[in-house]
């Protein structure tokens, strides 16, 4: 056994281990912080899976911006875990379930080791395509030309993430800012650290962003760094949240998936089909599109995490 | 057994424990949390797919490494909804459970909003 | 199978396709961006061209008597996105066509913004609902089976929503219910598409059907992918979300949640079992199905009877009426396929119609009234005649009673299973409209006997036609041409062939 | 001459691993939280320190080499607020459970 495979078989024990923590574990806090560390061992996987991709994928939103808003959320719940008996499962219905979910498991471990150690791949038809999209990361190919349809459409999904957080605002607030107001005097440490690292990750979103059409990164992974750098300002509470009724936020908001859509009707007219690009345009087309889903990616992850409107709207 | 094999048999495993976990917890924030677990085993399972599928010079196949970057979104979407209707239950009756007693009380009407 | 080159290749009027799931997504956009009085006003504007469209591919699918398909980007499958409509897309989107709208008219009066403002249920329930129109078409037209996935999470992040509309708890923990259940639903489909992805590199429906075998890791998938469906479906034991989360809903949101959104689900389980795992032998996994939609259709009705409040009754129902879809998966095989096939796609449409009528009435009621508890209904009917002309002709379309859709689906689903040899399920499809005239009668009884109550206000006019109009489509599905049971095999030569 | 670098390394490495270890027997026994955290930042600093100098010479180019001492000035930002914030909190509720 080799040095790497022994680490492999740590990393997959310890995966396991992290992952029975988050659910057995007696508080839902202590199971919440489980699963952040989940988050980033997984990443790990994701690396020795050769898919740095998704690596930065998992550890940004996977991890990160899921982290915080599962945190916030079992912070607010404490008083619950207290307050509320839960009715929990019967003895026996516990140990149905438990055999049922093994069985699962065991049919799915049999069925992932008989699939064929080279299985049938996409990869080549990816490559022999690249050059027409003038990218050299095919992972971001796939998401912004081969299936530039499911992007846009997932972008449309978040849209209707955000509008379904914000319905669940009272009457009285509907317009108004969520989260918390900005304070007078921020909490010092964070604030130090929200002012050093906001700058820094901005410019390291934008450069994810910018080599991921060569190399792993892109708009996703970008957007979501920047994301979090507006999230921590806004935890330092150097800033509040924006008013929900603001037309620049909403226009953010949709500003990705509107442009995404605009381009592939632009394709429909110029370039033969919804979602084509018009041949030698392709590179300079896909930028200009993943500029505004960065933008998108980065307001609507930040008003995902802050939730409904709190406060009444300003006139 | 390869590393991509063993990360395949740490999704299906994954899968069992969230699944587990989604079903016999009571409490809607620990089903998320098992929700999430179960996704991550579900893309781990796409992660050896695209491992296998290494070929033209590809260490993976970037079709399911799309997909995975596609769901993890997604998810994220659906937990940010989950945890706003967990928080909006919990604001409203000082309780965030599922406990059917929560909403079959006697009627009001239901005579659609306004 | 005419797969292969035939099946991915664009064909001529295919650019309809897209701009059908298109154009309701950008209303979506549009209406957040814009806010406002004006979300309702782009809802209004674009549904009679999204018709239009549906209409204009039903048209070129029906002249050319084959699926009509497209390709995205210009990137054939496997690497590219295929969209298709054959004849059963074709059908259910004109039904999306018909019904959306026919909500949305019916809740102007329930959504509507003050002028110079921005309310909050107006603008999510206008945006919600092109959210689900775009949804649905991306589910009837979806060629690839991750696409279709992508699809099912736009059809739960903006149906769950609309459950919650009103604020009340109740109505909150029955939309979390409901996602909790739908998302256990998306994570088992996708599931079922990695490994599908693993045995074959492809999620094109057309391309992989030829390919798939009965293998391990198709089984499974096929086992994972059906169990998700079903529960986005509320197939009985995975129903207990929907009565709480139908019957919580503002009336206008239950009639498309009940009438189409469900639908949505149970289409993709057809295709699953009907195209992409033709091949596979299927009379074992349909009699599962089948005996799943028996205990749904016999425990829906029951629990129906015994409901004290109108919309949960109705809610009840809609889990008994989706029973009754899944009685034609052991019927696939064998000279009474067609017959089967046709019953079950009649089932789904005229339960949409009907059921929406229903809920439509039951919201006219419950706001005439100020109640909808089912013991304060005496001589209602009297006062709101309409109304409950509306929603007698939709239950008569549920008990299956001649003229009408629910009678033509029943009817076939029946012959079909008696020509079979099944009898079981012929019992049960009766014993399920005995149930059904039972807990109908409840209602209409001391509804058409009585003092006439007095009303807190009369129901407009134009609302009791939009649901008296549904009403009446789930009627003259009965007089579907044979024509159109041949429209519906469009696409489907495989059926019935391949499943020997 | 790679011998050396080697050697160094392999050293450098070594004693991280012992700090990180020796933080995380620290997180695992001692009794209280702020004696917890007072481990726990040994393994941050000395810990993550010595392995990225032990990095440092075997990195391919100048800007592999900033960006590993670009991490561990990183860790050290975010290590250095976290404690300061468990140890506010810590302080404020009174226990040092």
């Amino acid at each position: 056994m080799s040095v790497l495979q022994a680490l492999d078989i740590g990393l997959a024990f310890l995966v396991f281990a992290v992952a029975a923590w988050t659910i057995f574990a007696p508080g839902a806090f202590a199971a919440t912080v489980g699963y952040v560390v989940y988050g980033l061992l997984l990443s790990l996987v994701w690396i020795r899976l050769f898919a740095v991709d998704v690596a930065l994928t998992e550890a940004a939103i996977g991890s990160g911006v899921t982290g915080v808003l599962l945190i916030g959320a079992a912070a607010r719940l404490r008083a619950a875990e207290t307050a509320g008996r839960e009715k929990s499962l019967s003895g026996l219905s516990r140990l149905l379930v438990a055999v049922l979910c093994v069985l699962v498991a065991l049919a799915l471990a049999g069925v992932v080791l008989l699939l064929p150690d080279q299985g049938p791949s996409l990869a080549p038809q990816s490559m022999q395509h690249l050059p027409e999209t003038g990218l050299g990361n095919p992972v971001t190919a796939v998401l912004i030309a081969y299936r530039a349809f499911d992007t846009m459409l997932e972008k449309v999904v978040l849209v209707l993430a955000v509008v379904g957080v914000w319905s669940l605002a009272a009457d009285r607030y509907w317009g108004g800012a969520p989260g918390e107001a900005r304070a007078q005097r921020p909490e010092p440490t964070l604030a130090f650290l929200a002012q050093i690292l906001a700058p820094l990750g901005i410019l390291v979103g934008i450069h994810v962003f910018w080599v991921g059409a060569d190399a792993p990164g892109g708009a996703f992974q970008g957007g979501a760094i920047l994301a979090a750098m507006w999230i921590i300002v806004m935890m330092a509470r150097l800033t509040e949240a924006p008013q929900t009724k603001a037309f620049w936020l909403r226009l953010a908001l949709v500003a990705g998936p509107v442009v995404f859509l605009a381009a592939g009707v632009a394709g429909a007219i110029f370039a033969g089909g919804f979602f084509a690009y018009p041949p030698g345009f392709a590179k300079p087309a896909i930028l200009f599109i993943e500029a505004f889903m960065v933008l998108s990616i980065a307001v609507t992850l930040p008003m995902l995490v802050a939730g409904p409107p709190r406060r009444e709207p300003r006139r | 057994m390869t590393s991509a094999t063993l990360a395949g048999l740490v999704g299906a495993a994954l899968v069992g424990l969230g699944l587990y976990g989604l079903i016999a917890n009571p409490q809607p924030l620990r089903k998320i949390l098992a929700f999430n677990l179960m996704g991550s085993g579900i893309f781990l399972v796409f992660g050896i797919v695209a491992r296998k599928g290494a070929a033209a010079g590809l260490q993976a196949d970037p079709v399911p490494q799309a997909m995975v970057i596609t769901g993890i979104v997604v998810a994220f979407a659906a937990s940010a909804l989950a945890v706003a209707l967990v928080l909006r239950l919990f604001e409203d009756t000082g309780q965030a459970t599922l406990n059917p007693d929560a909403w079959t009380k006697p009627p009001d009407g239901g005579a659609g909003a306004e | 199978m005419t797969a292969g080159a035939s099946a991915i290749a664009a064909t001529a009027g295919g650019s309809l396709l897209p701009l059908a799931i298109l154009l309701p997504a950008l209303g979506v956009l549009m209406s957040l961006l814009l806010g406002g009085r004006r979300a309702e006003w782009i809802a209004l504007g674009l549904m009679p061209v999204e018709f239009a469209v549906a209409v204009a591919i039903a048209c070129l699918v029906w002249r050319s008597g084959q699926p009509l398909v497209y390709t995205l980007a210009g990137y054939t499958p496997p690497l590219g996105i295929a969209l298709r409509a054959d004849g059963f897309s074709a059908v259910m989107l004109i039904t999306a066509g018909l019904i959306a709208p026919a909500a949305a008219l019916y809740a102007r009066a329930n959504f509507a913004t003050p002028p110079e403002t921005e309310k909050r249920a107006p603008l999510v329930f206008w945006t919600l609902l092109q959210g689900i129109q775009a949804a649905l078409s991306l589910v009837f037209l979806g060629g690839d089976l991750f696409n279709l996935y992508v699809g099912l999470e736009l059809l739960t992040f903006a149906a769950v929503p609309l459950v919650s509309l009103d604020g009340r708890p109740e109505t909150v923990a029955a939309a979390l219910r409901y996602l909790l259940f739908a998302l256990f639903g998306s994570v088992f489909y996708l599931l079922g598409v990695a490994l599908l992805y693993g045995a074959y590199g492809t999620l094109d429906i057309a391309l992989l059907a030829p390919l798939v075998r009965p293998e391990p890791a198709v089984w499974l998938a096929a086992g994972l992918m059906t169990a998700g469906l079903l529960a986005k479906t509320a197939l009985f034991p995975l129903h207990l979300w929907l009565p709480p989360a139908h019957a919580n809903a503002p009336a206008a949101a239950s009639a498309v949640l009940s009438g189409l959104v469900v639908k949505g689900s149970f289409f993709l389980v057809v295709r699953l079992w009907f195209d992409v795992l033709a091949t596979l032998p299927g009379v074992i996994p349909g009699t599962i199905l089948a005996a799943l939609g028996s205990a749904a259709i016999l425990s829906g009705s029951v629990l129906a009877l015994r409901q004290a409040r109108l919309k949960l009754l109705i809610a009840y129902s809609t889990v008994a009426q989706i029973g009754y879809l899944f009685l034609m998966f052991p019927l696939a095989t064998g000279p009474w396929a067609a017959d089967a096939f046709s019953g079950g796609i009649m089932q789904a449409l005229s339960h949409a119609f009907a059921k929406a009528a229903m809920f439509l009435s039951a919201g006219l009621i419950a706001e005439s009234l100020g109640h909808d508890r089912i013991a304060g209904l005496s001589g209602a009917a009297r006062a709101l005649p309409v109304t409950f002309l509306a929603l007698g002709l939709g239950g008569l379309s549920l008990m299956g009673l001649p003229p009408s859709g629910g009678f033509a689906a029943k009817w076939l689903l029946m012959k079909a299973s008696i020509e079979a040899g099944q009898w079981v399920w012929a019992v049960v499809m009766a014993a399920g409209g005995l149930l059904a005239g039972g807990y109908l009668y409840r209602v209409l009884a001391p509804a058409l006997s009585g003092e006439s109550p007095q009303l807190k206000k009369a129901p407009a006019r134009s609302r009791e036609s939009v649901a008296l109009a549904l009403a009446l489509v789930a009627l003259l599905l009965a007089f579907a041409p044979p024509s159109f049971f041949t429209f519906l095999q469009i696409g489907r030569p495989a059926a019935g062939v391949a499943l020997q | 001459m790679s011998l050396v670098v080697d050697l160094f390394s392999i050293v450098a490495i070594g004693a991280g691993v012992f700090f990180f270890v020796a933080g995380t027997v620290g997180l695992l026994r001692f009794p209280d939280a702020l004696s917890r955290l007072h481990a726990l930042t040994k393994a941050d600093n000395l810990g993550l320190g010595l392995v990225v100098l032990g990095l440092l010479p075997r990195s391919e180019s100048l800007l592999a080499a900033l960006k590993l001492v670009a991490i561990w000035a990183l860790v050290q930002l975010a290590g250095a607020t976290a404690a300061q914030l468990v140890g506010r909190a810590v302080r404020r509720k009174g226990t040092a459970a």
